[in-house]
């Protein structure tokens, strides 16, 4: 199921790609205020081991519509928190092998410190509040991960994401 | 009232369905809801104090009223990035 | 003229591809130790205004040999700070346009904050120490720029950039 | 002795080339090379303190000694990035 609401967020099966990414970003940047100087991005990826055990792939579910919103949800506080910024947020998910991006994020602003800023805040939040869920399977067995718990109300958990981003 | 309960993840696979029909006395709460919910598939109960929840598609919190036809998504703990 | 010392450092009138940077930097961090979780990168691309001047244009000078060795030495530093990071730099020349990147970071480890770090410190210490001039051409006159004094012995200045990127 | 020193950015444009034929007298540093170039090229001489160096194409410090057919680059403050 593919699921797209705007160009900027989306969650998908399909790999995903930065370049393409970064040209909208980019864009919603480029004539506004100072304009576009810089774009941070960041990239998950499938890591090849996970508490010593070896990988063999993984499974993303996600509720794609609430995935929208959540996004969504981050792009805003995103905006009044940085004015001058834009952002995007794509989620894969089905089967993913060692090495393949589970989630790109990119961030684009006229200065360099703003952009890892709200890059980073951005995946600290998607992190809290996107519901998505990891299933690992390793050479001898699976397993569920079970992170963070999903309240996109919670406000000490927006303002830790804050700290983070901006230390 | 009829509402349908969607289940995501680990609580999908506790319960054996991503979807349950759940029957509830009027006026209710998402978390009448729930508590439907796990009197029905007894494996999620250890999901009591750990789920978040939706209506419609929309964040919302357990003493959120839930319609007829509603249809109310639990969440186990998140994972993704 | 191109300079390419290895594929991931490098000074080159070419536009850049992060696509292909973040293919190599990751390749270096997948197989060791816990794999490669994480990939920041940082884009500089050329605005439209600066000080409230329209910009029609950038010329970027590089003393390549230097340069190349200025990024070998952020690369090193990268690696005695954070042991199981990579860290790729490619930095262009020539004329460059509104909404060109001027320089492309890449930087992958197993965990996405020692990735945000290592992409932070790199680009700090890019501006700091290497050789490459900027040249802006505006509807209304020209101007170098002339930012940081070159060097890169300088352990003030790298002590800087440290606390910048780990804050 | 005969060296080359190298110029860039507005280095390059204030003296009006990028490469220089300096002599000197032996034995001499970078900042005798510095010396006779602002000699040769004056208007450079307001660099004086915003300079740094480099010895054939290796980052250098002004009190390097320089040997003959050595390459000479002086930087103006960068501006990369």
């Amino acid at each position: 199921m593919l699921a797209i609401l705007n160009a900027m967020v989306a969650v998908t099966p399909a790999p995903l790609s930065l370049e393409h990414l970064i040209v909208q970003v980019e864009a919603c940047v480029r004539t506004g205020g100072e304009g576009c100087g810089a774009v941070a991005s960041f990239l998950g990826l499938v890591r090849a081991t996970h508490q010593g055990r070896s990988v063999r792939y993984l499974e993303y579910e996600a509720f794609d519509a609430l995935a929208l919103k959540a996004f969504q949800q981050i792009q805003q506080e995103a905006g009044q928190q940085w004015p001058n910024s834009a952002l995007g947020i794509v989620h894969r998910t089905g089967r993913l092998t060692v090495g393949e991006a589970s989630v790109a994020i990119v961030a684009a602003t006229a200065h360099r410190a703003e952009a890892f800023q709200v890059c980073r805040y951005a995946i600290e939040r998607v992190k809290q509040i996107a519901p998505v869920w990891k299933h690992e399977f390793f050479d001898d067995g699976e397993a569920w991960v079970e992170g963070a718990l999903t309240d996109p109300f919670d406000e000490a958990a927006r303002a830790r994401a804050l700290v983070i981003a901006c230390a | 009232m009829r509402i349908t309960v969607r289940l995501f993840a680990r609580l999908r696979e506790l319960a054996g369905t991503e979807t349950l029909a759940v029957d509830l006395l009027e006026p209710a709460t998402v978390a009448d809801a729930w508590r439907a919910t796990v009197a029905v598939a007894p494996a999620l109960a250890p999901f009591d104090r750990a789920i978040s929840c939706a209506v419609n598609a929309n964040f919302s919190r357990m003493s959120h009223p839930v319609a007829a036809g509603d249809d109310v998504a639990f969440l186990p703990p998140v994972s993704g990035g």
